[in-house]
């Protein structure tokens, strides 16, 4: 078994209220090193045996076509991991 | 005069939409998501909820629906379809409209009782409001911030498609407060809140939804 | 795991448990005690196999069987006179009760809690405590309308109440706004007493034709058991890991989450689901899959039916392939169903499922003789009398005792507090009350939640009752209320619970519907504790009679034990649900004034009784003394004069009183629409002999405000005299007046009033 | 200008309504290959300058202290990543 990661984040322009949120928090906890926090989404997608290039092409189209909204957010990569447990 | 009011699973508030079409004394036709068929209506209500969970993001899925096949062209075409909150995402998921729903700016979902002003009385859907009219209807999402790009905002402020836009405090951080939009024919309309909760004395804030419905009785019968 | 390793050589079947009586067993890791392992091994006449084990353990826990309270429960039955079964469709025992609302309606409703899930995880907990009470609802051939939140929480400014509240908050929301059902109240009370230990009970309220009600039973010899809904994951399953680690060693699955976590989406599409199939009439028993899962829904089936059932356990669709037969029987992964259909419908019931995309799997079979058998891979792995599972689980008459502390307590009163000796000082104490945690506007919580969807919610937040119509036509529908407060309930445990009765009882009254039926949820310390054991009781018994007295009979409720931090209890908290009935829910009464020139009414006889009440607590952190008297007498006459006031359109506001008294009734009422009122309470406080201070602050029972017309002021006036009902005149409402004018004694403008209300939530949890 | 970026995962045993609900749509749109979908969180905390080890021990902690609830997630990797744009 393989897995495909698959990160997409909000568009640097488009307001993100939880990552906002998180930012604004850490310093109470006493973090304050961490000038700006965004939030946004990783799938990972399973398949058998390990993951092959079309693998990652079926995969890139699907992050496009599903799995993100071009009008506000960015698949920031698309990548193989090592086979899972 | 036909209302066609799309089911998804996860619909919630198609019962609402069917019984503000009927307080109009128009005929409302249940639309299932899995079948490309919209049975000859006159016009299309995508319903309030979360369809499908909403869990990718909202309307997401529900734009690859075989109903939104067939109705994507036909809105196209000129059929009115109005999209009330969770039906506004699917319009703009669907690329029908421009722009996209976000989570609320405070993260949280609410209901609440929403002034709107109408900033635009010649849509399919709002003839029977005056410009600049104020409204109040029923408000309840968790992802109700509409963002868009400047231009895509200028454009739209510049053509008139700014619909409705929240008076007072901006309740979700929606860009610009929109509370809904047109795209450039007027006959589609998306908006967050939600006009069919009021329609019925005793229920809801208000009886402000109603005229949503009259106005595209009038539409439909000029068409 | 490969099928074999999973199959036959590892699995403890009926034939090995009787060829190896000695094998050890791990009842005390599971929560049994010796005598009752001895009974599980007297009643199969051999030991248990360890699937057996792991359902007597669950079903014979406290949360299923009931153990501690049980003995008490005769309370309920022999407190319930037949004119009080009369509209009881279905009583107490089944998943929920219901009740005969006229015009072929029936309606039921219950409530649960989920108090320790929360506390771990706010969120999922409080989420999967809605979804399990609406598939109650569901299960009984409703469809769920509505639901109800009573929550309580520990002090709203330590760290903890910042993680927990907003998480409970959220999943409440989340799963009740997901599924499409309008939250129509509840409470938020923050009590240090919760601290370790916060209460989130869920309250579900459905409606159905007379004709469609549904049972958990299995009848019919042949007839198919059928599962349906989620897949099966190793959810909640906790203390089964300890069996399975006791009985296999390595090489089986790691970790099983104790946390359930719940999906709102699936749960929406498994309402529409059952509705269309019990339209279609295709099911003849069902059950829903909550607490102890599997174990519970085929022991509940099969002993409600009339025969035994035949179930094949290696058949249930898995999220995680590696669970072992113990623990499928255990799991309480959510949304799934369990039915019981005729071969002949079950075509029919298949293609119901496939519509809307819900798995449905038959396991087994309705079958003679008086057996449930559970195989796995073709061997038996269970083979017991279903009734000795989830019927005849052991029973404790635990000692009682009235707590010594009471006495200390009860001594000392709150008549040593310093009261306000000036008009100042009134008001100072009046706009603190308002923005106490208990009394502060709730809006922060409840506009998380949609109070609108369905369409058919005619009153919710914050008024006095949620009103929802059941019937489109005719706009028949019902009112709902839930009260508590606790410490009434510590200071005297039967008067605490008949005065939550009597609020709640009230509330459905104010607003203007006929009070009908009882539901609770009682949530309580650790039964071992006779102090606590002794509370529970008198609870139990308060609320018993006080239905009696009230003529409305309890239809169902929850029982919730072992709710303490260490060995501190929380107060007793027996949460009351009332449920009333209106021909029409567009009349109902609101709880605040609109329209200038109506006359203001108080209702009913203030007595100098601040015992436990809101401003000895908000104020001075004070509890002590007696709580409120209670006059149940005097409830149901003011509660009928409210219903008969509201039907004639006598009255277009009424407010009940309670926490805080007069004077927050009289905040709340302004504030509800911002329209100001002239109060002068001179007449008041000499006929009932109390200073203006008691007047406005006292928590006397069985009093009401009310804003009439004037036009029908004399009708009104006519009403309350020929019945006896005890009324002063006691203000105006007028648009003029900023607020609250006491006149000749204090005003309190709208923007104090209103700055003071809605501030206390936002500081502490943000906008 | 620096990121440390964090991956945040639902435990394996834990439900995954989101993963399940995508996993669900894939095959509809002709994505037959992959056999299960899980969706998690990422996070990007921007520090000033290069990412030290300090600011990657921090990150850490908050992963576990804010960003992850222990009961049902797992931290499934906190990094360094090239400096931002
Ligand atoms: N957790 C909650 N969920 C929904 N509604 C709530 C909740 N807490 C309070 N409310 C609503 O807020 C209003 C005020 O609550 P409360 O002061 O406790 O009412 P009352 O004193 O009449 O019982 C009521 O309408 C109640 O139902
Ligand atoms: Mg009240």
């Amino acid at each position: 078994m393989g897995n495909v990661v698959i990160d997409v984040m909000l568009k640097p322009e488009i307001l993100d209220p939880q990552g906002q949120a998180v930012g604004g928090v850490l310093p109470r906890l006493g973090f304050e090193q961490f000038t700006e926090v965004r939030q946004g989404k990783r799938f990972v997608l399973t398949v058998d045996g390990d993951v092959t290039q079309e693998h990652l092409s079926a995969a890139r189209q699907a992050a496009e076509k599903l799995l993100s909204n071009p009008v506000i957010e960015d698949v920031v990569s698309v990548r193989a991991e090592g086979s899972a447990q | 005069m036909k209302i066609g009011v799309v089911t998804f699973p996860g619909s919630l508030d198609d019962r609402d939409a069917v019984r503000a079409v009927g307080a109009v004394g128009a005929e409302a036709v249940p639309l299932w998501h899995g079948d490309a068929d919209l049975r000859a209506v006159d016009a299309v209500v995508l319903p309030g909820g979360f369809s499908y969970g909403d869990y990718l993001r909202c309307g997401a899925i529900a734009r690859f629906s075989p109903v939104m096949e067939a109705l994507v062209p036909a809105a196209r075409g000129g059929l009115p379809v109005l999209g009330i909150c969770n039906g506004f995402q699917v319009l703009c998921e669907s690329h029908l409209l421009p722009g996209a729903l976000i989570r609320n700016d405070h993260r949280k979902f609410s209901c609440l009782d929403q002034r709107l002003v109408v900033e635009n009385a010649a849509t399919a859907w709002t003839s029977q409001f005056e410009q600049g009219q104020e409204i109040t209807i029923v408000l309840k999402n968790g992802e109700g911030g509409f963002v868009a790009d400047d231009r895509t905002l200028d454009e739209l402020e510049g053509e008139g498609r700014v619909v409705f836009r929240y008076a007072g405090d901006n309740p979700n951080g929606s860009y610009r407060a929109i509370a809904g939009i047109t795209n450039e024919r007027g006959n589609v309309v998306g908006l967050m809140p939600h006009p069919e909760h009021c329609v019925e004395p005793g229920y809801g804030p208000s009886l402000d939804g109603l005229p949503f419905f009259t106005s595209v009785l009038q539409a439909m019968a000029q068409a | 795991m490969d099928e074999v390793t999973r199959s036959a050589a590892h699995v403890d079947t009926v034939s090995r448990a009787a060829q190896s009586p000695d094998v050890e067993q791990p009842w005390l890791e599971l929560g049994l005690k010796s005598d009752e392992y001895e009974r599980i091994r007297e009643i199969l006449g051999r030991r248990p196999t360890s699937a057996e084990l792991a359902m007597y353990s669950v079903m014979w826990s406290e949360h299923c069987s009931y153990k501690s309270s049980k003995v008490h429960f005769s309370l309920w039955g022999e407190n319930t006179t037949d004119e009080m079964r009369e509209r009881l469709l279905v009583g107490i025992g089944e998943n929920a009760g219901v009740v005969d609302i006229g015009d072929g309606w029936a309606v039921t409703f219950k409530a649960e809690s989920h108090n320790h899930p929360s506390y771990v995880e706010p969120y999922q907990g409080a989420a999967t405590g809605v979804g399990g009470i609406v598939r109650d609802i569901m299960s009984m051939g409703a469809r769920p309308l509505a639901v109800m939140d009573p929550l309580r929480f520990g002090n709203l400014n330590h760290p903890d109440t910042l993680r927990v509240l907003p998480g409970v908050v959220a999943g409440v929301g989340g799963y009740g706004n997901c599924l499409g059902l309008p939250n129509i109240g509840g409470e938020v009370v923050f009590d240090d007493c919760y601290q370790g230990n916060p209460l989130v009970n869920a309250l579900c309220v459905g409606a159905m034709r007379v004709e469609d009600i549904h049972l958990a039973k299995a009848s019919g010899v042949g007839n198919k058991v059928v599962l349906f809904g989620a897949k099966t994951g190793g959810d909640g399953i906790g203390g089964v890991s300890v069996l399975a680690s006791e009985t296999f060693d390595e090489g089986g699955p790691t970790k099983r989450p104790a946390v359930q976590v719940g999906d709102p989406f699936a749960e929406k599409v498994l309402i529409e689901c059952c509705l269309d199939l019990y339209a279609a009439h295709v099911v003849d028993g069902i059950q829903d899959l909550g607490g102890a899962g599997l174990s519970c829904a085929t022991s509940e089936l099969a002993s409600n039916g009339d025969g035994g059932m035949r179930v094949e356990l290696d058949r249930v669709p898995l999220r995680d392939a590696s669970l072992r037969p113990e623990e499928i029987l255990m799991s309480e992964s959510q949304e799934r169903m369990m039915a019981v259909v005729e071969p002949s419908r079950l075509g029919q019931f298949l293609e119901i499922t496939d519509r809307w995309d819900v798995e449905a799997t038959v396991l087994g079979e309705v079958t003679d003789g008086d057996h449930l058998v559970i195989t796995w891979h073709g061997e038996v792995i269970v083979d017991v009398p279903p009734r000795s599972v989830a019927h005849e689980g052991p029973t404790y008459h635990r000692p009682l005792e009235r707590p010594a502390y009471l006495d200390v307590l009860h001594d000392s009163t709150p008549d040593s507090l310093p009261r306000p000796a000036d008009a100042e000082g009134l008001k100072a104490d009046l706009l603190s009350l308002l923005a106490s945690p208990n009394l502060c506007d709730k809006s922060w919580v409840t506009d998380q939640y949609d109070r609108y969807v369905q369409g058919n919610t005619a009153l919710a937040m914050p008024d006095d009752a949620g009103v929802v119509r059941v019937d489109e036509q005719t706009g028949r529908g019902v009112a709902i209320s839930t009260d508590c407060n606790g410490r009434f309930a510590k200071l005297d445990p039967y008067a605490g619970a008949q005065l939550a009765l009597a609020e709640a009882y009230r509330n459905v009254a104010t607003a203007g519907a006929v009070p009908l039926a009882v539901t609770d949820c009682l949530n309580f310390g650790s039964p071992e504790d006779p102090g606590v054991m002794w509370q529970f009781r008198e609870a139990v018994r308060g609320i018993a009679e006080g239905c009696r007295h009230l003529g409305i009979p309890v239809t169902g409720g929850n029982v919730s034990f072992y709710n303490q931090t260490g060995d501190t209890a929380i107060h007793p908290t027996p949460v009351v649900g009332v449920l009333g009935v209106m021909d029409d829910v567009a009349r109902r009464t609101p709880s605040g004034w609109k329209a200038p020139g109506q006359v203001i009414y108080l209702l009913g006889r203030t007595r100098d009784e601040l015992g436990g009440g809101e401003w000895a607590h908000a104020l001075h952190g004070h509890l002590g003394g007696r709580p409120p008297r209670v006059d149940l007498d005097a409830e149901r006459l003011l509660a009928d004069i409210l219903v008969n006031a509201s039907r004639d359109g006598l009255v277009d506001a009424a407010h009940d009183l309670s926490d805080g008294g007069l004077a927050i009734a009289l905040a709340e009422a302004t504030l509800r629409y911002g329209v100001g009122a002239r109060i002068w309470l001179d007449a008041v406080c000499e006929r009932d002999r109390i200073d203006l201070f008691t007047a406005l602050f006292s928590e006397s029972a069985a009093r009401a405000v009310v804003a009439v017309p004037r036009s029908e002021e004399v009708r009104f006036t006519d009403m309350c005299t020929a019945r006896g009902q005890v009324h002063a005149r006691i203000g105006v409402v007028d648009d003029e007046t900023d607020g609250l004018d006491l006149q000749g004694q204090l005003t309190v403008t709208l923007a104090e009033l209103r700055d003071a209300h809605t501030g206390t939530l936002p500081a502490v949890f943000g906008r």
